[in-house]
Formats: structure tokens, C-alpha cells, sequence
């Protein structure tokens, strides 16, 4: 065991925790006052009910005695013989209770990351049981695949820090999500305008500094490594939040302040699975690429007509995909990519995405058919009407 | 002169402006209001406590209009804002003596 | 008794309150409303997509004085809110039956 | 129609609504605004920097209710809205000429 | 002397003084907005203050040469002979000055914790003599009782981050002081409704980050110890947040956001004293109990009646008893709780919460009777109706 | 190569990204809401542009081969041998990669800081030409003189984490600039409240908190040195927010809220040259000295009447300089001040502080005139009545 380590990656667990918070104020203050609770509620429960998953059972199907390539077994069921030491322990440098709490906050922030697609129009009984259901069904198998000896990773795909595992799967919900749910009440007719920005550049502030933890944590390690993916993740994130602006700029508007926090989360994204492949430079390259497509994908949405209210799939879905494909192009640290003349990486890393989306887009319909016939999932427009922090928490955001 | 005061819902901003400025409004002035009458408020609840909440979020838009046109103003503005629900709100109609536009000193009807 | 009701620019509070005081006007009540009119609005623009805004944030002031006064206070007011731009807003003089004073209970001109 | 608009401190608004209530308004409207008179402002230091606020915030409760009732409105919300204090606030009563429910239509006092 | 030890606590010291500002908020979005920065005021400024007198007689009374048992001697005041090696350092793997600055945060934020029983009607200059004083008189012996070398560690009770230091004593301290400053003007007539949630929740998730500084760095080393203590904090925690939301939701409410954020601070309050005795499991279950037992007792405080207008009563001081004696019975990392048939413990437990609620609320009493005939405590009624920003600060805190 | 130190070193340069963003609130929340988008973007997006330009050529112009003591060669362009193991590393225990993107967070919030002088009223597309010329003519310089062999470090003078580099430089900038630019429209007639308090007491709380990484990271290494830089950080904010509440109210007013944050800013900037250096108890004689002095500083700005919005000479500029020569009074940590006896100490921080200021006086007026004349800086009345935000980024910061 390595105390150094136990130290670097225990901070970085507190780091990833932040994010959620911080992603609950980056998506609050983008509705509209009426509906700012409920949606930051749909992050901040998370920390609450998919830690308690987790513990019980999530972390054990994740990580436990792989099955076939597909899931973990369940010897770690309510964390048994998840202990101080490094016995059992994926990462051995590593206390066991270290490596489970840092994975516990991935596995947290990833069905806060869909909520902005439903923001605004969702019941908080059909959420919770929805996204009790996604953290099992679709977060527990595919954070197997990747990093839990299951198939994905057997079959050699690169996904540092969870580009499949937490953004491609979260954007292949969202779009799923968005598609079955429905516009909200007034879309296309209504103007629906972000009520709090300095509220979300706080959350996208929070974010950027939190995911340093994410990506150079992903190391497990405080070596050479994660300073590599520390750097990749900052200088993709500059460029694609200029990239960004830069976009909206020449494509006829003016550079926003929400397009810099835009840009940056895109970065982010975008970087995530390839933060300990690829140099500093190819990470600016790839976070230049980030901040541009990311906005063609929100600017073909408002044309396409479907309501991820949040842009998670413009962001999160696309990014997380532009961000594994171009692993596969930029990796030159401990893999060899496309320009190292390695075009079997980039069909490896084509086939992960082909998967994850069809898998998680299949679950999520599933899922999301089940609980809207029994729970219920769509508020009715009355309550749309009202906001839903009165109508689902009978509470307001701001007094006067 | 007449001025319009259209208390409405928060939602019905939009649609009672347009169905205004259609009918050849040019201008009107709006602020952000609480409302209490028969609707009702709703409860929010802290920590255990409850609080009944009397006030209801409302819009209300001044109008100021030429006598004659008042009517059809009315008219537009309670088509625009009806739901058919309690809450829908009021419109109150009361008579100016003179308007005076600011940027050139006309008085009047010229000054709408 | 007459109310003037000044809509004006936000910046311009502090002239035409300067400007009022300066004549003698001793109370007013001021709020924050937004204006539809010639001035047109504003374009938004988020994440790609545009949005008009076609309201601008305009201040009121209500201000209630003596009728013979009225005309003194309507021209003060006129003046210390003019910039000759389009948007610089209306005044609207209408008649008030009655004022009282909550702390005294005073009534009429010497309740203002 | 009477048009009772009343000025009062923040933290009178519940018992004013409350008496009003008492007496069987059945609705009114409020809004936030602030108010400059001979309760003067206060100092709001910056840095070291010195403002004088002139504007103290206060509340802005609109009801319109019938004729012959309006005297007991105004009784009832200047006993509720009394403190003896300069900055009680002042009550307006004004003619409306027509009220309009929106939800049904109905004019007249059968709308107020 | 260790540096890995070193780094952690290092950053452990930087997260737990994040947490005062993070309280700053929590408080300051709970009240009415005239109050906002009186209230972000009394926690912030114990940054100031209390770090002063800690560095020059504060940490001596505490980690000084214990004096009988009940107070620590003079001869680390002014930090003299506090270093930069581990020479009389408490911690001996600690540089003296590591060790000092990490106490000098909890003593910083306990005092804050107070000030939310007596928000929106104290007057500021006796606020700060009144917090000097308690920091002095009560906070510093406590101090020293449990972690200096005094009686109540001695006699083997368990609190491994501050349940009977910070979160007893402030609980007891604010329930004096609720009762003897007396109402705000219009209670019981007026609601006292949160103007800023958004603000709160960002204050919950300040405090759940740098909460795993306190309870993990309590550890002292970066070792598998600190791994188990930051995973109990965070399943408590999360627990605690569930079944808070869903005791209001079963006790005929809906699930609100306020409820989630207090739910979380209630379960980072209870863990605190168990975090290093207790298993995850065990955690969960604690975390569990806390939700419930301080939705309970705010319910309750709401029937008998005092002003404790921010709940520190029922969330610090019934979240950290409620903690201290349940550390007594589930206990089983290096002590044994009753579950291990250890029923001494209990009862030591049950000692040291008798004790520190009655010296606390004692020692309160007598410091606040004192201050508010020297130099004055409550706000009279005109300045409570203007607000305290502009009455104490002549600020208001937001302009249109 | 120390992992120990990588962690640590990793972990601060994180925290101090995150002042950026906190920088940002803390602007934000100084100016009228019309503008407040438009300065908190003029923090936010130095986080994507000063990054790539450091990575590109800017860490190489400050830590390259040493030319003549004046500036770094090219061989670090595009982080050419920049890597994940020591080599070439200016310090030897870190990846060259670690040491890179810590001094790339220092660049990030230097430029940043200066907006503050020019804010309510600066174009953006000018403020970025202005900002990357800045940072390459100014900053890489001051940079390399200090820290990356060049002729103010070789003479010997004193700046541990920053005074000359990040405080004077920016704060000689600042004033140059607020010359310059003039007065935003209604300067003396109208009063320029600030409009969201909270956010910038936050903003300071981040700041307070990301420091940590700053100073204490300054040792570059996890050991007693770093403890030391720590706790004087602490003290003398501590020290300067109370000093500067107590200036307030002995010279006429009240204790504010905004005074205990821009006192705790006065501290940090203070003791940042410092840090290192001094002891406990000198750190608290500097920030009780700090707290008045920048408040004394400010008061005298309102008198001299040049429109520097958020008082960043009055902070960065007058706390950078006497935080510079008071570290060579009061060093005895390594170095030897005045009190024991050292005056030449003194007189080579005077010496660095005339440098500086002249250096980037001048060298901020060239640049300010090229670009006023080519791109154009000031926005217009019309566009200052509208506020920036709609000006120059067609976005509002709050809705109703
Ligand atoms: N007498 C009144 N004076 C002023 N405003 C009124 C009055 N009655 C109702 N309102 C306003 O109209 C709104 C709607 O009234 P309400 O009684 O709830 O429903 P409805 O208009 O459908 O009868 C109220 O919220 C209030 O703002
Ligand atoms: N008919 C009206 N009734 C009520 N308010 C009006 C009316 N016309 C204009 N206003 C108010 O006056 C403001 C300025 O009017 P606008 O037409 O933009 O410019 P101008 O006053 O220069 O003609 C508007 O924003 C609106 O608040
Ligand atoms: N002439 C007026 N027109 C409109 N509002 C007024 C007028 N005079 C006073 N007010 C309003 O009434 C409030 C209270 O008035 P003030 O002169 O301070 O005290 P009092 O009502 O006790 O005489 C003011 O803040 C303002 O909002």
C-alpha cells in the first residue's frame, strides 16, 4: 500500500464529491426561477440516495468477481470485505475503502448529469425510483465494462477517466429521456431564459476545479501520470472554452459568458477519456475541437426540436463521444492512437461508442417505459405552470 | 384618456402582449406583483413548519390608451389572458387627464 | 388632488428625484417596472439560440401633489428624464379622490 | 369603483391584508417599491465610501372595491398600518371607472 | 515526522476552513434578506477573531501542559515554541505549526455554529466579546478535556472529530442563547421564510466537502484510518439526507430541498464523534437515525416555542448527542461499543454528554448575562424592522 | 523526484485555479447587476486564454534559458521537454509538467485581477487583446526577474508566492489603467453600490481558501516550510479583516461586511511575498498593518478621484508593496530583515518595488495606447447606461 497515494486520492474523492453540488448550481441557474429547487435537488439527491446504492450493492456489480465479462459477482455486497487495507483492493496501491468511495463519486454525479434533460417537467417520486433503477441497470454494467475486467476493457478501449462510463452514458439517457418525456409546457412559444448565470459560472467553476480530482485521481496514483492528466485536463478546457466563444462569435452572435462556461464543462467532457493518453499539445487540439462541435450540436438541437432542456446530450453526449473517438486519433502515452499509425485503436474506440449508446439508450427506454406506466413521470401542465419547486416541494427559491 | 390595468398571470405575459401589440398598442409598462384573492395560495413547508402562502406570483400591465380605443383593448387583453381557472385576474379601467411623452414635450393622444 | 406617474430611464432616478425635491415635492414612491414601447428591446442570445426581449427595465414614480402644483412637477420631471432618445418614457396625470395620512390621519392637501 | 392604494411599511403587509380580510376584501394586489419622504433614507457605507439612500423600501397594496365601501377600507387599513412613526406611508383613493374578472367576464362590482 | 501526513493535513486544514464561509452561506440564504449579511457576518468574521486569540492564548489553553486535568498551561502562547519541526507537537508525525492551524479551523467554526440561534436580532459588538469570551471560557477547556489531555479523554470518551467539542457545546451554547436573547420581533405573528435556498444548498455543499477535512484529517495521518473515517462521513451523511426528506414526506409533507441540505448537515454532525470507531454499514445506520431524530426535534422546537431561529439546537446539539452516544454503541474500530457487549462505553458516553451540556450551558449562561450588561446583545425592535444589515453594518446586501 | 511533493503540489495548484472563478464573485458581486456578467467573464475566460498562451509561449519566456537576466529563451515553446519525470524541471523534486501548470494558475489570475480597475466600462474584444499582450510583455517577464533566474531574484530580493509578480504588477497595471480608460459614465453624480454582496463575501471565502495552494504551495514541497507559509497566511488574513473592520469604525462608520472581505484580501496580498519568510506572530504584526493601510489607501483614492472601480490599487498595488518591504523588516525564516539587523534586505525589496512599479507602469501604457488606438477599450455611454452585459454579450444575469 502507498500512503501517498491513500492521501492524493482520498483529496480527489473530496474533489469529485464537490462536483455534484457544483453541477446542481450550474444546472439551477440555467431554468427558470419558478423550478430552480427542483432541479437542483435532482443533483444534491443524488450524493444521498446512489451513495446508500452504492454501498448495498451498486460498487459490488461494478467491481465485484466479473461474470462473464458483463458484472461484478456480489462478494462486496454491503461493503463486505472492503476494508482499510488494500486486501481485494482493484487498485492495490490503495486502500479498498479509498478505491470504493473514490468510484462511489463517479457513480454519483452520473445520473445528476441527466436531470438537465427533463429539468423542469419532472416528478421527484418517478426521479428517484428512475434513477435508483439507471444506477443499478445501466451505470453498474457499464462502469464494469470499462474498469471492472469486464468486456469493454478486455477488448483494449481507452476511457481514462469515464468518457463511456459517465458522459457517453448520461448523454445516451438524456437524449433518450428528452425523446420520451416531452417538451415542457410553452416550448417553442415561450422564451425559457436562464434565471441565474452568476449562479452557473459558479457551477462551472466548481466543476473545472473538482475535476481535477476526476481526471488526474484517475491515475490512482500521484505519479508522473496524473500530472500528465491534470495538464491534458486544464489546457482541453481552456481551449475549448475559447473555441467556444470563439464559435458564437463569428457564427453571428457575440462571445457569452454562458458560452465560456459551456465551453469549459464541453472541455471537460471532451477530455475525460483521454486525460492520461494524449500530450499537452493534443489536448489543446482535442479541446479546440471540443468547444466547436459541442456548440454545432446545441445550435442542431434547436433545429432538430427535441427538449434536453439542459443540453445534456449536446454536451455530455456528444463531447463524450467526440472525446473517445479522438483518443483514439491523439493517444501517444501508454497507448498509440491514429497518428502513431494505430487505426485499430480508433475501431476500438468506435465500437465502445456504438455500444455504450445502443446499451444505454436501449436500458434507458426501458426503464424509463416502467416507471413512467407505474410511478408516473411527467408533470401535468398545471404544475408547469405553478414551477415545480411549489408544485413538487412546496418550497420558492427566493423571497422578496 | 384611459388607462388599463391588467392583473394577470405570470405566464400570460406573453400572450397578452401580443394579442396588444396586434391590435395596434404601442406601448405599455409592466411590473412584477403579488396577488391575493380567490385562488388562494398554496403551502410551503420548512422544516416541519408550514407557512400558508397567501400571495400568488402575478403580472400587471399598465395600459394607457385613447378613450375610444379602450374598449377593444379590454376586450383583446381579458381574451389573452383567459384560462377559465380561478386566479385568471382583473382589469380595472380609470380615466387619465393628460399624458405628456417625455422625449419631445407632446401632450395628449399624440403623446401614446 | 392629482397622481403624475413618471415612467422613466433607471439612471434617471436620481435626476428626476433631485429635480422634484428641488421644487418642493416631498414624497414619492418608486418602482421597478419594464417597458414596452418604440424603443424596441434587446436581443439575448444563449447557447446559439435568440431570444427578443422586448421589454427594457424602466423606473416608475408615483408622485401625488396639490392640483396646482400638478403642472410645475409634470414640467420638472419632464425635464430632468429627457435625453431626446426614443424610450425616455411617458408621464400620465390622473385625478386622486382622496389621500390620508396613515400616521397622522390627516386628509387631503395636507396629508401629502 | 374606488381604487384604494395604500403605502405602508414591509413588515405591515400581513397585518393590513389581514385586516383587510377581516372586513371581507376579497382580493387585492401588492408590489414592492420604495419610498422617499420625511422619513428620510439612511447611510450605506462602501469601502470607506459614504451613500446617502434616499429610498426606503416599502409596500404598495392595491384594492378596488365598491363605492360606499371604500371609507371602511381605508379606516380599517390606516388602524392596521399604523405605527405613530414617521414613514407610516399614505393611502390614495381614486375613481376607477370599470372592473373587469377575467376568468367570467363579468363587470362592474360583481367583478371586484 | 511524516510529510505525507504532513501534505494531507495540510489540505484537510485548508477544506475545514472553507467551511466557514460555507456556513456563512448556509445561515445567510435561511434568513430574511435584511438580515443576509449580519448573519454571513457572524460566521465570517470568526475567521478573523477567533484565529487571533487562538494563535495567542487559545491553542495554549488547550494543548498546553495539561493543569489538572481541566485546562492546558501557558506555555505555548503566543505560539511560542510552536515549529516548524514535530518538537511538542500533540501529533508527533506533525510539524507542531500543522497540527496547531488544523485545531485553530474547529475552533473557528464553532463559535459561527452558534450565532444561528440568535440571527437577525444581535447587535455585533456584543456578539464579538460575547464569542471571544466562549471561545476562551468554554471552547478551549472543552477542547482540552477531549483532545488536550483532559479529563473527559482520560476517563476513555470517544469523539473523534468534535461531536461534544464542536457540535454539543455549540448546541447547548445555542439553546442558552436562544432562550435568554428572547424572540425576534413578529414571531409567532410573521413568517420567517428562507429569501435565498440556492444559497443554503451551496452552503450544505461547502460544508459536506470540507467535512471530510474534519472527520478524514481527525485521523491525523493519511492512512487507512483517515479511508474509513471519510467513507463513514459520507454514507452517514448521505443516509442522513434520505431519510430526513422522507421523514417529512411520510410525517404528511413533501420531500424539500432545505430538507435534503439539513438532513446532510444533521448526518455530518452525528458521524462526527463516531467517524473513525465505526464501520460503513454502522455509519449508514447512524446517518439514518440522525435524519430522523433532528427532523424530530425541530418539529418539536417549532411546539415548545424558543427562537432558535436556524435550528442549531436541533440540529448541532441534538445531531451531536444523538452521535456521541450512538459512537457508544457502535463502536468497533479501536473501541468497543455496546454491540460488541461493551456497555461501560455507552455509559462513558452518556457521561460526556451530561458534562458538556452542562458546562456549556452554563458557562453560556453566565458569559451571556455578563455581555448583555456590559455591552448590550439584543437588537431593539426598530432596528430588528429595518434589518440588521443596515442597523449594525449600513450595508444591504442586494441592490436592484 | 518526491511524489510526496507532486501530490501536495498537484492538490494547491487546483486550489489555486479555483481563486479564478472566485476572483470572479468577488468582482461580480462589487459592480450594478447590469454589468456583472461582463465582470465575472473578464476573470472566467483568463482561465482559457492565458492558459493556452502559457502552454504555447508563455511558461517558456518566463522559465526558459535565462538571456541576459532580462527573459527565458524559446526552448519550452509549446511545452517541447516538458514532461512527466524532473527533467528540466526549475524544481527538481516535481515533474516539469507539475511545476508548469502551477505557475500557469499564477498567470491564469494576474490579468484578472487588473480588471477590477477598468471594469462597468471596458470592451471585451479589447480587454482580450489587452489581457494576452499583458500577459507575454508583462507578466512572463516580471516572472522570470523573480522566480526564473533573472536579475530581481538574483540581487536577492524577497517575494515568496508573488508580490511583485502577481500583486504590484498587476495593481501598477491597475492604476495605469484607471488613468487611462477615465471615469465610467455618472462617476460622482451617481452612487455605485455594489449589488450582490453575498456573492463577493463568497468570492472571498474562495479566495481565502484557494490561497492555501498559493502560498503554502510556494514552498513547492510538502514540509515545514510549507506548514509555515500556511499558518502565516492564516494569521495575517485573520489579522488584516479584523485591522480593517476596526479602521472603519474607529474612523467614523460601522464594521461591514465588505470590509471584513476586502480586509481578509488586503492580508492575503500582504503576506504573499512574505509567507515564507516570517513567524507566526511577525505575520500578525503584517496583516493588523495591512487591514489599515489598505483602507487608508482606498479612502485616499476617493479623495484623489481617479476611478479605479474594485480598488485594486488601493489592495493588490499598495498591499503588494508593503507586504514587499515589510518582508524586509520582518523576515528571519531563511533569509534575514531589518529586525535582525539586515537593512540591506530592505533596501533591495525597495529596489525590486520601484522596478516593478516602473517596469509595468510603463510598460501597461504602451500597450493600453496600442490597443485603445487598434481594437478601441472604452464602451460608450449608451453602452455603459445599457450596462456590458447586454453590450457586449447579449445576456443578462438575473431574471424574473
Ligand atoms: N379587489 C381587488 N383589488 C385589487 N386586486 C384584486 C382584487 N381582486 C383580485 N385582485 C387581483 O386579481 C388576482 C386574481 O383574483 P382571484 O380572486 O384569485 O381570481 P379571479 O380573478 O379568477 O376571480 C388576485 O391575485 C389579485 O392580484
Ligand atoms: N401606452 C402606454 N401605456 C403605458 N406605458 C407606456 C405606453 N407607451 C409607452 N409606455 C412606457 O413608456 C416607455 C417608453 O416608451 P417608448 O415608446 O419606448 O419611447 P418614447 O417614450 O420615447 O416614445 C415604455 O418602455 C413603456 O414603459
Ligand atoms: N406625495 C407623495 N406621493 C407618492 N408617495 C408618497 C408621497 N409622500 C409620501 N409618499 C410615500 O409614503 C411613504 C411615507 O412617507 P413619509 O413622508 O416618509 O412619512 P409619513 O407618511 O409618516 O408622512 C414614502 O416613503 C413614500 O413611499
Amino acid at each position: 500500500m502507498n500512503f501517498i497515494d491513500n492521501a492524493f486520492i482520498l483529496i480527489c474523492a473530496a474533489l469529485v464529491m464537490f462536483m455534484t453540488p457544483g453541477l446542481a448550481l450550474f444546472y439551477g441557474g440555467l431554468v427558470r426561477s419558478k423550478n430552480v429547487l427542483a432541479t437542483i435537488m435532482q443533483s444534491f439527491i443524488m450524493l444521498g440516495l446512489v451513495s446508500l446504492l452504492w454501498a448495498v450493492v451498486g460498487y459490488t456489480l461494478a467491481f465485484g468477481t466479473d461474470i462473464g465479462g458483463l458484472i461484478g459477482g456480489l462478494d462486496f455486497a454491503f461493503l463486505e470485505g472492503v476494508g482499510m487495507d488494500n486486501a481485494g483492493s482493484p487498485a492495490e496501491n490503495l486502500p479498498h475503502l479509498t478505491f470504493m468511495i473514490f468510484q462511489c463519486m463517479f457513480a454519483v454525479i452520473t445520473p445528476a448529469l441527466i436531470s438537465g434533460a427533463f429539468a423542469e417537467r419532472m416528478k421527484f417520486p418517478g426521479f428517484l425510483v428512475f434513477s435508483a433503477l439507471w444506477l443499478l441497470l445501466v451505470y453498474a454494467p457499464m462502469c464494469h465494462w470499462v474498469w471492472g475486467g469486464g468486456w469493454l476493457g478486455e477488448m483494449g478501449a481507452l476511457d481514462f477517466a469515464g468518457g463511456a462510463v459517465v458522459h457517453m452514458s448520461s448523454g445516451a439517457a438524456a437524449l433518450c429521456c428528452a425523446i420520451l418525456i416531452g417538451k415542457r409546457k410553452g416550448y417553442g412559444s415561450q422564451a425559457f431564459i436562464p434565471h441565474n448565470l452568476p449562479m452557473t459560472i459558479l457551477g462551472a467553476g466548481i466543476l473545472w476545479f473538482g475535476w481535477f480530482g476526476f481526471n488526474a485521481g484517475s491515475a490512482l496514483a500521484a505519479d508522473g501520470l496524473a500530472a500528465s492528466a491534470f495538464v491534458a485536463t486544464h489546457l482541453a478546457t481552456a481551449a475549448a472554452a475559447m473555441s467556444w466563444i470563439v464559435a458564437e462569435w463569428v457564427h453571428g452572435g457575440k462571445p457569452t459568458t454562458l458560452g465560456a462556461a459551456s465551453g469549459a464543462v464541453a472541455g471537460l467532457v471532451a477530455i475525460t477519456p483521454a486525460a492520461g493518453f494524449v500530450s499537452p499539445m493534443a489536448a489543446i487540439v482535442l479541446g479546440l475541437g471540443a468547444g466547436v462541435i459541442c456548440y454545432g450540436a446545441i445550435i442542431l438541437k434547436n433545429k432538430l426540436g427535441y427538449d434536453d432542456a439542459l443540453d445534456v446530450v449536446g454536451i455530455h453526449g456528444v463531447g463524450g463521444t467526440y472525446g473517445a473517438l479522438a483518443t483514439g486519433v491523439l493517444a501517444t502515452i501508454g497507448a498509440e492512437g491514429l497518428i502513431l499509425g494505430n487505426g485499430h485503436q480508433l475501431w476500438v474506440q468506435f465500437v465502445s461508442v456504438v455500444a455504450t449508446w445502443g446499451f444505454c439508450f436501449a436500458m434507458t427506454y426501458v426503464i424509463f417505459k416502467v416507471v413512467d406506466a407505474t410511478v408516473g413521470l411527467k408533470a401535468d401542465d398545471a404544475a408547469q405552470d405553478k414551477g415545480m419547486d411549489i408544485a413538487e416541494h412546496s418550497e420558492t427559491g427566493y423571497q422578496w | 384618456m384611459k388607462k388599463i390595468e391588467i392583473i394577470t398571470r405570470t405566464f400570460k405575459l406573453d400572450e397578452v402582449k401580443t394579442a396588444l401589440a396586434g391590435i395596434g398598442v404601442k406601448g405599455m409598462t409592466v411590473g412584477e406583483v403579488k396577488g391575493f384573492g380567490r385562488q388562494g395560495g398554496h403551502k410551503e413547508v420548512y422544516r416541519g413548519a408550514e407557512y400558508q402562502v397567501d400571495f400568488v406570483p402575478k403580472i400587471k400591465i399598465d395600459v394607457v390608451v385613447e378613450d375610444d380605443f379602450a374598449a377593444q383593448v379590454v376586450e383583446a387583453a381579458r381574451k389573452a389572458a383567459h384560462t377559465g381557472q380561478v386566479g385568471d385576474g382583473k382589469i380595472f379601467v380609470s380615466t387619465v387627464d393628460e399624458v405628456i411623452r417625455i422625449r419631445t414635450g407632446e401632450t395628449g393622444e399624440e403623446a401614446i
